[in-house]
């Protein structure tokens, strides 16, 4: 029914004006904010996906980690030297007419295959366990990727503290 | 009156109507949280504490509330306007937002979220750029220094408390609050007992969480005036505040119910009946010690220098008796409402017990350095908490796939967490790093 | 002869090894040393040395006279090398590191440490106040250890080592003031003009191995004796000429004579010890070692008669007129080692040998005696400036005065018997020979008396300031003077002409060495008959030698005047004397100076003939060429391979100007492919649609 | 939450990622402060896992989510690292621009 509508439209609007804002801000922080508010409409936008698990993940890692991060290295840098100078780089108008012509491709990908996918009618209860369920897949099917992932994630965390110590 | 609303709407109505409640009286209960610390810290130092506001100045949050409103609204000259009005009410919001999957009773819950947990711990986590946002919008290096202190000691402390969480988690088998509770009620026993080291983690844990001393760096008067909030004034500051004591209840709220029981009164499965009747003796408890508390007000209001205090005080004895007639009168009202009533009771009773742990603990040790705090949490609960919940995940499977006695595989896992954590204390205490290191990164 | 031998014969071989540690302490630690620590070392191992060789002697008279040879080899220092012998023998050339002590080189050993350690004791005393005294000692030392070696040795080899080892200390010691110029340039004088002799030395020892095929001394006269060489075999008279070059080397005389005197430079001890004692009989000694091939060549030995008593004469003379003193004795010391070569010219080897011994007693009485003058005259050694200083220093004066005794050949002092012995041998040998030693003698009384006079008698010249410090020399320096002086008397003694009652034990105890050839024996056999007789000749010749003394006395204590008048009445003769007969001016026109023109010619040569035409030439050349590859390589090389990369900088500019090393373009490089990619696959769908 | 009774069509989730996409895209393309390029990526990534969403939802199946939280991974672990070098590039060069790091040029 309609409220669907509202909710994911509400979303989507959020989510598209905030990125447009981030990437025009000239101000980082700002920037970040924007961002940040992408993100939740994502989050949001999961949620209606029935996708509860990975709402609750996209907040916590995303919004409160991955932006915290952000956000610190932005007031570590020096904002204000970087805030005076042009924003944009010499190719930005190509730049930006080649994305649209990307975006415009894939348009066309869509609007050739329109009204092809279907969502099916919505069970009563949608993998109300959704948790269990992804919890099932990543440590049954998809042990080896997880495995793999975390040791990503180690290396990245050295190389980061490698990075970003003094005085190296 | 299920035909009064459409029933398209139906759903959406008892979610509402909880929200405006919990929105209107957290307010004043941080107000009257305030006034609780400032009770105790009196007491515990040989004082009276506020006494001029009505009678032994109960009357005096609402003054101070006053007060913020009326004050006038600073924002610096330099400041970031946008970030500067955006901050204080991310901070609240985000407080506020982390309520609406608190089960403050069995029924009394605006969505029981499967994930509900995970979705405290998120939104609350969010209060972070509240502060991260203000510090930084004021534009004054006290400012940028507490937020990036705060921000830096929530996002390490988060990680302990959350392991320290999942030890329950184990034990619950569900990320919802409500089967949480309902796990302890099966099992007969609060998960505190279970695994108290994991209580113990999440205890220091939300402390830090919630910038409390003897955490408070964010804020250390002593080194940084009033950490983010050296700029704020007036309504903004009390936002702050009142965002700071909200997540005090929010994570009281957490631990009352993976480790406390919930809403579950003491000795859940004790039931002894009323003689010809289906009530619980037990549940009787509450109503007496409303009476009790309403007779003492009676016993005191003719004592009461000034008649304006002589009525309040009088007020109050009849608030409570009529508290007492409520929960009696639950006793014999439907079901739900029942449970509804004396689970709020206990639940909030058990948060109002862990925040007096709170302000114990705020009033009897002194601050930490940095980077002790920083080595606290790093070097000690997060190793600690690690260790603890393999040693309950191994204790869990001996005995559910062994056949183990539970009590005895978790209190040998309680016993085995114990020592590592004295390893790590005196390993810790071995190495004592400089003071040089203090203010950390 | 592997025969187990009494202790001190067995250790023949630590004589010299006492010195040469001493000698080697000195250079390695002498510095730190006190002075009383250098010299009792130093004096301590001559000492050690001299107890050493006593014993040897005695122990060696101990053995019946046919074996008295002791010869020890520590190792082989050249192992056997098989070769043809001139003569085509197989010969197996082998040096030996040995040691041989018979009766020659036992007397030898006993002169030199004997002697040498008195010297020693003087020299402390005497160099107490000069610098560099632990360098003295030391180079001291290592004389003793070469000298010692040069008479211990078994071999020509071992012995040429001592002879160049002499030669080095007497270079060494005659520069001992190197930073006086006149000094070091005696050093390299008397080392060079060495040098040739030296050359005839190896030269011989090289024949002899050629020709013997051994230079084993024991071994010469055998294989002299396998070889059947003819009495005057020419290739023997060559050895023994070429030793002798040797000989006249290291022993001064004609025509290499010209650096003794100069080494009077050299510290008093050094003179006495080196110059006068021990190294420059050297010569005698070899010549006597070798006498059996001095015997096979007649022509040879006439040469060294010859040699001997011309030098003998020409040295007197010119020591007449000298005025310092250690000049004259310098010249003296050259005449007396004439007298010793024409006894072994004679084939009277014994004799020469005998005249060694008692010319070390008061020759080295002399030097020591007059160092102590000069001690007394504070440096001073011009005699015109001395006179009267026989009652200052009575003891120099004595001592000084019975070595002059001997040296003049009064009766019964030491110098007496030696050189009658030799005049006698030189008088059965031939009258001229005789003629030229005896007016020698006479000479020798006259000059040496003549230096007694000025020294020691008449009034006094010496300079004022020097005047009132005039002293007798210290203990350690009279007690050798004393010790020289009674050898100087009782020296000659050893050996009591038979005629005289005595038995010439000395001679006879050196004969078995000297291995006589019939031949010689049964010629001067022949000659001794006919002429006058010994007792005639000693008459003679004390006549000869009071007239001297008396000569000398009329000039220099009588008429002083007189020596002024002859001197100028006969002046060009006298300047040609007092200049030494310009020999050193005739050798530097004839060979110095050729010499240097030739080392100048070839110079000139080498700049310009070798450096300019050769090397500058190719040098030349060389760069022409590598300025020519340089250009080549420059152009064409370089050239094309910079034409190479000029074409591909020009090809890559476009790529290049896609590699700016942003991100942001390579990211929209990426899009474009994308976009080219999704183009390029709409289009095959597009054709698989239709 | 209650369920809802009709369905969007994926076309409209679709839509939704392909415009973050693009802005992502312009994103990193056009600014010259690489942190908001790096957030541009983050954009981007997303873009990515809304699609993963949309689809693993059409099919019923959770394997798109499950690979949404690996792409959720990437993003830590390259911000991570993103942010590290860029803390150590301001640290030597004191500048966050993109286009003054051209050290590694040809």
């Amino acid at each position: 029914m309609a409220l669907n509508y509202i909710l994911f439209a509400f979303f989507a609007v959020m989510a598209i004006g905030s990125s447009i804002l981030m990437v025009t801000r000239r101000n980082i922080i700002h920037s970040a904010v924007f961002l940040i508010g992408a993100l939740l409409a994502t989050a949001g936008i999961f949620l209606q996906l029935q996708a509860e698990f990975l709402f609750v993940v996209q907040i916590i890692l995303y919004v409160g980690g991955i932006m915290v991060l952000f956000v610190f290295v932005i007031m570590l840098v020096n904002l204000d030297v970087s805030m005076r100078l042009v924003q944009f780089n010499r190719q930005k108008w190509v730049a930006g007419v080649l994305a649209l012509v990307l975006g415009a491709q894939v348009l066309f990908a869509l609007w050739v295959g329109r009204g092809e996918l279907r969502l099916p009618a919505p069970a009563v209860d949608v993998s109300p366990r959704n948790t269990e369920a992804i919890g099932q897949a990543l440590f049954q099917h998809y042990m080896l990727p997880f495995e793999i992932a975390s040791i990503l994630l180690l290396v990245a965390m050295i190389g980061a503290v490698v990075m970003a110590k003094r005085r190296v | 009156m299920g035909h009064l609303i459409p029933p398209s709407i139906l759903p959406y109505v008892l979610p509402v109507i909880y929200g405006v409640v919990i929105v209107a009286v957290l307010p004043l209960m941080a107000g009257y949280i305030v006034l609780l610390e400032r009770k105790v810290m009196a007491d515990m130092q040989a004082r009276l504490g506020p006494m001029r506001v009505g009678p032994h100045g109960l009357l005096q949050p609402i003054a101070d509330a006053v007060k913020l409103l009326l004050k006038e609204d600073i924002i610096p000259e330099k400041a970031d306007k946008l970030m500067f009005w955006i901050a204080p009410l991310v901070s609240v919001t985000m407080a506020l937002v982390a309520y609406s999957a608190m089960p403050f009773g069995p029924a009394f819950q605006i969505a029981d979220l499967n994930v509900g947990l995970l979705f405290i711990l998120a939104v609350s986590s969010l209060g972070i750029y509240g502060i991260v946002l203000g510090g930084w919008a004021s534009n004054s290096h006290y400012s940028l220094l507490g937020a990036l202190r705060s921000a830096a000691q929530l996002v390490s402390y988060e990680t302990a408390a959350g392991l320290g969480l999942v030890s329950a988690l184990l034990l619950a088998g569900s990320l919802s609050l409500k089967e949480i509770v309902q796990a302890q009620y099966d099992q007969g026993e609060w998960f505190v007992f279970s695994v108290p080291i994991g209580f113990f983690i999440y205890l220091v844990g939300s402390i830090a969480e919630t910038n409390r001393a003897p955490f408070d760096l964010p804020e250390a008067e002593s080194e940084l005036v009033a950490g983010y909030m050296t700029e704020y004034s007036g309504f903004r500051w009390s936002l702050y505040f009142l965002a700071e004591y909200a997540n005090m209840i929010i994570v009281a709220g957490i631990a009352t119910t993976l480790f406390l029981g919930g809403w579950l009164r003491p000795f859940p499965h004790f039931s002894d009946h009323l003689p010809g009747t289906s009530v619980e003796i037990m549940d009787g408890l509450p109503a007496m010690v409303f009476l009790g508390v309403a007779l003492y007000c009676f016993w005191l209001a003719p004592k009461q220098p000034v008649k304006i205090q002589k009525i309040v005080m009088a007020t109050v004895g009849g608030l409570c008796i009529a508290l007492a007639g409520t929960m009696v009168a639950a006793l014999f009202g439907p079901e739900g409402v029942r449970l509804g009533v004396y689970g709020g009771f206990w639940f909030m009773v058990k948060v109002m017990g862990y925040l007096y742990a709170f302000l114990w603990v705020r009033f009897t040790f002194p601050r930490y350095r940095f980077d002790q705090l920083m080595r606290l949490g790093w070097r000690f609960l997060i190793p600690l908490a690690l260790v603890n919940l393999i040693a309950v995940a191994t204790a869990k499977v001996a005995s559910q796939e062994w056949g183990w006695y539970p009590r005895i595989t978790m209190i040998l896992a309680t016993i085995f967490t114990l020592g590592v954590a004295l390893w790590l204390a005196s390993r810790d205490a071995k190495q004592e790093p400089a003071v040089e290191a203090a203010g950390g990164d | 002869m592997n025969v187990q031998l009494p202790f001190f014969l067995d250790r023949i071989w630590l004589i010299p090894m006492f010195p040469l540690i001493t000698a080697a302490a000195m250079f390695f630690f002498g510095r730190r040393l006190k002075n009383n620590v250098v010299s009792m070392l130093c004096a301590g191992s001559v000492f050690l040395s001299f107890v050493f060789a006593v014993g040897a002697f005695f122990q060696l008279l101990g053995l019946p006279v046919g074996e008295r040879v002791a010869s020890k080899i520590l190792f082989d220092w050249i192992p056997a090398i098989p070769y043809h012998t001139l003569g085509g023998r197989l010969a197996n050339f082998v040096a030996p590191w040995g040691f041989q002590l018979d009766p020659l080189s036992s007397v030898m050993i006993l002169i030199v440490t004997g002697v040498g350690f008195l010297i020693h004791v003087y020299a402390t005393g005497y160099m107490a106040h000069e610098g560099g005294y632990y360098r003295f000692f030391g180079y001291l030392n290592l004389f003793m250890f070469s000298m010692l070696m040069l008479v211990l040795a078994n071999n020509l080899l071992v012995l040429f080592v001592g002879w160049e080892g002499v030669g080095t200390c007497s270079y060494l010691l005659i520069g001992f003031y190197f930073h006086k110029k006149s000094a070091s340039d005696a050093g390299k004088k008397a080392f060079i003009v060495n040098r040739i002799g030296d050359a005839g030395f190896l030269l011989g020892i090289f024949m002899t191995s050629a020709l013997l095929g051994t230079v084993t001394f024991n071994d010469i006269g055998p294989a002299l004796a396998a070889g059947h060489f003819a009495w005057g075999d020419p290739r023997i008279t060559a050895i023994a000429l070429l030793f002798f070059v040797g000989a006249t080397g290291k022993s001064a005389q004609i025509p290499l004579y010209i650096w003794l005197p100069d080494a009077m430079e050299g510290p008093t001890p050094v003179s006495a010890l080196i110059h006068a004692a021990t190294m420059v009989t050297a010569g005698v000694y070899m010549v006597t070692r070798t006498s059996a091939i001095y015997q096979l060549a007649p022509t040879a030995m006439a040469v060294v008669a010859t040699i001997g008593a011309a030098t003998a004469l020409f040295a007197a003379s010119m020591g007449v007129v000298q005025n310092d003193i250690k000049k004259v004795l310098a010249y003296s010391t050259v005449s007396q080692l004439g007298y010793m070569f024409l006894a072994c010219g004679v084939g009277a080897f014994t004799a020469g040998i005998f005249h060694l011994m008692t010319h070390a007693f008061f020759k080295g009485l002399l030097f020591l005696a007059a160092g102590s003058v000069i001690h007394a005259m504070s440096g001073e050694q011009d005699m015109q400036k001395m006179g009267a200083l026989s009652k200052k220093i009575p003891v120099t004066y004595w001592t000084m005065l019975i070595a002059t005794l001997a040296i003049a050949g009064i009766f019964s002092f030491a110098g007496f018997m030696s050189k009658d012995l030799i005049l006698g041998k030189a008088y059965e040998h031939d009258a001229l020979l005789w003629a030229i030693g005896y007016f020698t003698a006479g000479m020798t009384a006259f000059y040496m008396f003549r230096l007694i006079f000025l020294t020691f008698h008449g009034q006094s010249r010496v300079d004022h300031e020097v005047e009132h410090h005039i002293h007798e020399s210290p203990k350690s320096m009279l007690i050798p003077l004393v010790i020289l002086a009674a050898l100087s008397i009782i020296g000659g003694w050893v050996s009591w002409p038979e005629i005289l009652g005595g038995n010439s034990r000395f001679v006879h105890f050196l004969e078995p060495v000297i291995a006589m050839p019939h031949e010689a024996r049964v010629e001067t056999a022949t000659g001794a008959s006919s002429r006058l007789g010994e007792i005639q000749l000693m008459i003679l010749s004390e006549g000869l030698v009071v007239l001297g003394i008396a000569f000398a006395w009329y000039l220099y204590i009588k008429r002083t005047d007189l020596p002024k008048k002859i001197a100028t009445s006969l002046g060009g003769f006298y300047r040609t004397v007092y200049n030494k007969y310009y020999v050193d001016q005739i050798y530097d026109a004839m060979f110095v100076n050729r010499a240097k023109d030739l080392g100048l010619a070839l110079g000139a040569f080498d700049r310009n003939v070798i450096d300019g035409a050769g090397v500058n030439g190719a040098g030349w050349l060389t760069r022409a060429v590598a300025r020519l590859s340089m250009w080549w390589d420059t152009w064409i090389v370089d050239g094309s391979v910079r034409l190479g990369a000029r074409i591909v900088w020009l090809f890559s500019y476009p790529v290049r100007m896609i590699q700016d090393g942003l991100v942001q373009s390579y990211m929209l490089l990426v899009v474009i492919g994308l976009i080219g990619f999704l183009a390029y696959y709409w289009h095959i769908v597009h054709q698989a649609v239709r | 939450m209650g369920a809802p009774t009709t369905m969007i069509a994926p076309d409209y989730y679709l839509l939704l990622s392909l415009a973050l996409f693009t802005i992502g895209v312009i994103g990193v393309l056009t600014r010259r402060n690489v942190i908001i390029v790096l957030m541009s990526i983050e954009l981007i990534l997303n873009a990515v896992n809304i699609n993963l969403m949309a689809f693993s939802r059409m099919w019923g199946s959770v394997d798109g989510q499950v690979f949404a939280i690996f792409v959720i991974t990437d993003a830590a672990a390259e911000a991570a690292v993103g942010l590290g070098i860029i803390l150590a590039f301001f640290r030597n060069r004191e500048t966050v621009l993109a286009d003054e790091m051209d050290m590694l040029k040809w």
